[in-house]
């Protein structure tokens, strides 16, 4: 089995698809000869052809216009936008059309179609390379979110995604596409290579949408996070030194509630961690969902550990992230309460 | 420089206004109509750049005593032109009819296409049945021309139990996939990148169909008509694109989209396409257009843009009044006339029709609408023959997942 | 004093406005001669002339684009999006420049606009005619969102909306537009002309951004609301027979903590109710500032009442509309829990 | 009808492709260049039917010999030529030394515009000094034509204590209100319908300030180029539209973004807009043609777009690295040359300039922007000066609300 990053599992993923439905195509800016900006599509073209690995004109509303028309031809388009602060222009196309065609057409049309998208901070790409806008699309009925956290899921995942015959949103933690990274910026890069997850098998699996996983099991409280911030929070609870139970979303839409639920009727106590900003965000709904289940097991508030509500600077992009220092604090304060 | 010794002018912000206005008598201007025949046509195969005159022309194949002139004259056999009136005439029966149904409470919103027949059916007759078709909402021609059942166009219509569409869409907002119409949408202009990216997957996988997208005059401002038009050229998609220049936008003229400073056919000269403008009232021009673009497509020449200029005879939606902002006789000041009595023309001046077989097929199709009418009526209107409300949570996704599945318990009280 | 419905208390803030401030323009699709498809904007450009109120291409994206850089010269737009359906074209100008401009010119340009926009449904609009896409505004750091629920508010709220420097989304619930809606679609429609808030004064006054009202003082349990739910709420309150304090946000963002930390410790129930769809909507944020706030108080889980997640659908528009059994229905069960 | 005969053939998608990549040999095709001189300089209030050949030639006043042809060279002051030079020049150096303080780690990220400096700089100084800008990221020649210090511009770079953006924006997006320059967006496009904006909003208060605005050919995709276009015309906004093609937009060739079937500069005439393309390496021909404009939208005949065929001779920005999508000597094989040597060659064909004092003219602005660099990198480079981290809640909106209140003490621990 080879070790794979993040970058790889992905390629592999679309790689692994491409050969075994024609139907796939991939395209977005950049994605073509070059193989994006990050390097997800690297060889793509060359192995299957510009027809079905093509650059696009720099227009995300064109891009998931036509890929809706393709996907009603019959397709699978894997569309790559190149920074997920760049989805804005497709947003109509993306709300409006590609999650109510299927609603709309009484089942007569749809799209199933895989928007991937780079996401978070952590690059020093000031506020237009950095925002995590997921919540933004949570609350799009017809849309499926998904966000991995380590090349394993990360392959499983998309192509579940792929395979999926809705559209799916699939966020990229940029941040995590060479190596785990707990947001101690302060120390050495780590490498993928030497984490489980980095044990990617190469040909087909799916890991199916809408099913959390339980990195770290524990009995104190319940962690809720997704994409860069599970490595955070398993760095903080082991800083912090916190029994926690942290759980990896995967899909933020559908969401697995029973496993949150199950996990908080447990521990009486739960912290919800993403780097989005905090008002709105899907961590809003996490709360809401916890208390609405759990209500009469909470044995202390629901802490929100999130991004700051301002766009992310560029100089003080450490103040803004929320590392582990944040995610102890709120371990701390949620256990402290008897 | 001299700019630095005149004294600068004041700037001037220019707002584009109509001809005429209600209370004034209406007035078309200066309107640039080419004689019909008068402009030349070219090869299916011509490069763009031979092409850059057709935009300010006006392609016209009748003339105004219903000869067909010129080299666009198509030579059509007659059955295609009868069955070409025929659908003109049952298109315009069935929105009187619906319109009236509205009005009577029978549903909810109604839109009319009146005066503007030709366009669909003779665009739906050029194309083949298996073109992919991507309308606005003013194309309802297209359905009647492929022949779909207008009761089931009622039944959508009333959202009653027989509605494909379950109830959800408003009315006019169809979809039938079974000949080929796409799901309109409400948001204006999200068709038009939809069928080149439909068009492209057919070139992907080498098919033979192409397709072809309507959208009007104010909705070519939208972002969606950019981004068709360029990646339809970038990637030479075998796809018409149709703007259907009707003169208005709800209360707009079409100044408003830009069409006073240039034609709407001119935008497609700016991508390298070829740009049609085409009296969009006369059915064989019509034909003519459209089936040049589908020829150009189907032989891997790329797309084509046809604006198809014509007039809003009716009013915007069952929501609005134009008498409040265009005179009210200016539908029958509209020099290019109505498609349906210029087809008759014709075809009378060709020998094959009279105004007696004109007034049977009339009452034919008004016949034909009444039939279906009480049945849609017998099935349900509006409110009268819900669909089951268990299905409002079916097709969000392909398979209902668990916070739906909840919620639909929550709903029924489960 | 005249008697207004909200169309025309809205018309006399925009009338008042421009009166008394030259910079302020109007513009949009249908607004100018026609005075807009709800007539909100009728008169306008026949008293202030073409070049301050004037229609508009279609392009929703190009009315934000233009407004901004007419804000950026010391403009006040007021620009009407003609359903709230019809924003998401505009939604990277709004998101990405309007509420980011002046962070990241460090308060160098920044751009003073409004947008109008019609929402809700209940008119059987289908499903782009009937959207509540607030939530999706709360979430976008650097925007204020409105939505008033009745015409004295709608004028004073506008008026404030339109005096402020930073971009305001103000979402004009259209069932309202003729006169208050409880939800009981089968009763005949009720004017505004006796209802005590169509008692507008002519000139200028403002309702200040970020802040509640209580429309009902209660007891028992508080009830979050704006827009036309606070009617329904009422009709609920009433019909149920339960002494519920009633809550009409008026602004979601920055929204008015205060008043509802002090109403929900006070009573200890807290039901929230919008008629956007649920998941990741605004009452997930007001369910989460709850908990976070009121934790300890808290004698029943917080209930949310909401839109279903799917589209609006046309024929069977009345049980998706959360109406007032429904919200009876929640109120019961946050008062059943001892 | 023939075409029901004919087997049909299969379509085929296109997929444009530049002429060379790398471990090829470079290759501009057969790239149309007028020749200097060769072009007409139509009157400024020309009607727009009148100038519809001019987005398919090339305006070009320098010659290979460096002499000034033709109806478009301007009769500019020495003076006016040398402060261009020179502020070219600067541009240059500057460029050079960020690349290398960028990839010393002074800062996360820069973008040249080598090879492009006419663009900005011409630009600049044929506009009045109250004229509104907004520009892409690839005009840092506009401030410093306009005089705005290199200091200022470096430690926004920085992100020091000294950065007017108080270290929020990414390097390059600079802001300066002060000299009509508006604040950059990363978000590509979105400038252009705000200049059409805030020259509506000069036409609304009948003002004499003008705006300019500036996008890469690959961003003449995005929708705002379409409503910036559309919202021009109609309004017919004072606002020069300036395309700047320098063939790629990161990986893509210009022929990704539609260039292959027609000029950027066509594009205008699709609105009925004047459309100039100019050669955008010839500091006279880039000068005359935004005078022209200028003129055009200060006497009230509203817009025109301006395609300034140029190249980019250095990576995209510090984050890419060309030679894996385009041959590495493929700048050194643009046939239009280099903007500032061009220049140079006319003034001293012209007999005012030599060798000697381009020379000492290099070395003097070198020494400029060490001297800047110097005292940039005193006050801090990345991370070394941080602005207050409280500042971070500054300015999303005008005053700070409870909620970021409570989150700003949370941070500070408060
Ligand atoms: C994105 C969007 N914006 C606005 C509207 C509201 N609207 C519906 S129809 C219409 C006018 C369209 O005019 P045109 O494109 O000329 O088509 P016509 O009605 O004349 O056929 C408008 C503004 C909408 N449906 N979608
Ligand atoms: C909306 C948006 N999409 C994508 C990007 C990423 N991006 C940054 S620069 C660039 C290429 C722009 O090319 P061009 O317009 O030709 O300008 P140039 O860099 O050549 O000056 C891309 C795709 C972005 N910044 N914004
Ligand atoms: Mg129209
Ligand atoms: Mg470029």
């Amino acid at each position: 089995m080879p070790t794979m990053n993040m970058i790889q599992a992905l390629n592999s993923a679309m790689d692994v698809m491409m050969q075994r439905d024609d139907n796939v195509v991939v395209f977005g800016e950049d994605v073509g000869y070059f193989g994006g900006v990050f390097r997800v599509t690297a060889g793509l073209q060359k192995k299957y052809g510009q027809t079905r690995v093509f650059d696009t004109p720099i227009a995300e509303g064109g891009i998931l216009g036509t890929a809706i028309g393709m996907g009603a031809y019959g397709l699978r388009p894997v569309v790559e936008v190149q920074f997920a602060d760049y989805i804005y222009p497709a947003f109509d196309q993306l709300v409006s059309e590609a999650a109510r065609l299927r609603y709309r057409s009484a089942g007569e049309f749809w799209a199933p179609l895989v928007v991937r998208t780079p996401c978070g901070g952590g690059i020093f790409g000031g506020q237009t390379h950095s925002q995590s806008p997921e919540g933004i699309f949570t609350h799009v009925c017809g849309l499926k979110t998904v966000m991995p956290s380590n090349p394993y899921d990360a392959k499983g995942l998309l192509i579940a995604a792929i395979e999926d015959d809705d559209p799916v949103v699939f966020f990229e933690p940029k941040r995590l596409y060479n190596g785990p990274f707990d947001g101690h910026h302060d120390r050495p890069l780590k490498a993928w290579s030497s984490h489980p997850t980095s044990d990617v098998p190469e040909g087909h699996y799916r890991i199916e949408l809408g099913k959390a996983s339980i990195v770290r099991p524990g009995n104190d409280v319940t962690v809720l996070c997704y994409g860069t911030m599970v490595h955070v929070c398993l760095a903080a609870a082991e800083e912090a030194g916190i029994d926690a139970e942290i759980i990896d979303l995967r899909t933020l839409l559908p969401v697995d509630v029973d496993t949150i639920e199950a996990s908080v009727k447990r521990t009486g106590r739960c912290v919800i961690v993403h780097e989005a900003t905090r008002t709105g965000g899907y961590g809003a709904e996490l709360s809401a969902i916890v208390q609405e289940h759990c209500f009469w097991h909470l044995q202390a508030p629901i802490e929100r550990v999130t991004g700051w509500d301002t766009p992310y600077p560029h100089a003080l992009e450490w103040e803004y992230f929320p590392g582990p220092a944040r995610v102890t604090a709120a371990l701390k304060r949620a256990m402290e309460v008897a | 420089m001299s700019k630095k010794m005149k004294k600068p002018e004041s700037l001037r912000l220019h707002v584009p206004e109509p001809k005429s206005r209600p209370g004034h008598s209406s007035d078309f201007g200066e309107m640039h109509l080419s004689p019909a025949g008068a402009i030349p046509r070219p090869a299916a195969d011509a490069a763009e750049s031979k092409l850059r005159e057709l935009p300010y022309g006006l392609i016209r194949v009748l003339d105004d005593a219903g000869q067909a002139c010129g080299e666009w004259a198509p030579a059509l056999p007659t059955e295609t032109l009868l069955k070409g009136l025929r659908a003109m005439m049952l298109t315009r029966a069935f929105d009187e009819r619906m319109m009236r149904a509205q009005r009577q409470g029978k549903t909810s919103f109604y839109m009319k296409c009146t005066g503007e027949e030709a366009v669909a059916v003779a665009q739906a007759m050029a194309l083949h049945p298996d073109d992919m078709l991507f309308p606005s909402y003013r194309q309802q021609g297209l359905l009647i021309a492929r022949d779909w059942p207008i009761l089931d166009m009622m039944c959508q219509l009333y959202s009653n139990s027989a509605d494909r569409l379950k109830g959800r869409q408003l009315p006019v907002m169809y979809s039938v996939r079974e000949v080929g119409f796409f799901s309109i949408s409400g948001n204006l202009g999200t068709q038009f990148p939809q069928a080149v990216g439909w068009a492209m997957a057919s070139a992907i996988k080498n098919d033979t169909r192409i397709a072809a997208s309507w959208i009007g005059d104010g909705t070519t401002a939208e972002s969606d008509f950019h981004h068709a038009m360029t990646f339809a050229t970038v990637y030479r998609a075998p796809v018409i694109l149709n703007v259907v220049n009707n003169q208005w936008a709800i209360s707009s003229f079409q100044g408003i989209a830009g069409g006073e400073s240039a034609t709407f056919a001119a935008r497609a000269i700016g991508y390298g396409m070829p740009g049609l403008r085409v009296d969009g009232n006369d059915f064989l021009a019509v034909y003519a257009a459209t089936q040049w673009a589908a020829e150009r497509a189907r032989t891997n020449h790329g797309p084509t843009m046809i604006e198809l200029y014509t007039y809003r005879a009716a009013p915007h939606s069952t929501s609005d009044d134009p008498n409040a902002y265009r005179p009210s006789d200016e539908a029958a000041h509209w020099p290019l006339g109505d498609p349906i009595l210029r087809l008759k023309q014709h075809l009378i001046a060709s020998g094959i029709w009279s105004d007696e077989q004109h007034a049977a097929l009339q009452k034919e199709v008004e016949d034909q609408v009444k039939v279906a009418g009480r049945e849609a009526e017998r099935i349900g209107t509006l409110g009268s023959a819900n669909p089951d409300p268990s299905t409002l949570f079916e097709d969000v996704f392909k398979d209902l997942p668990v916070h739906l599945r909840r919620q639909r318990d929550e709903m029924l009280g489960a």
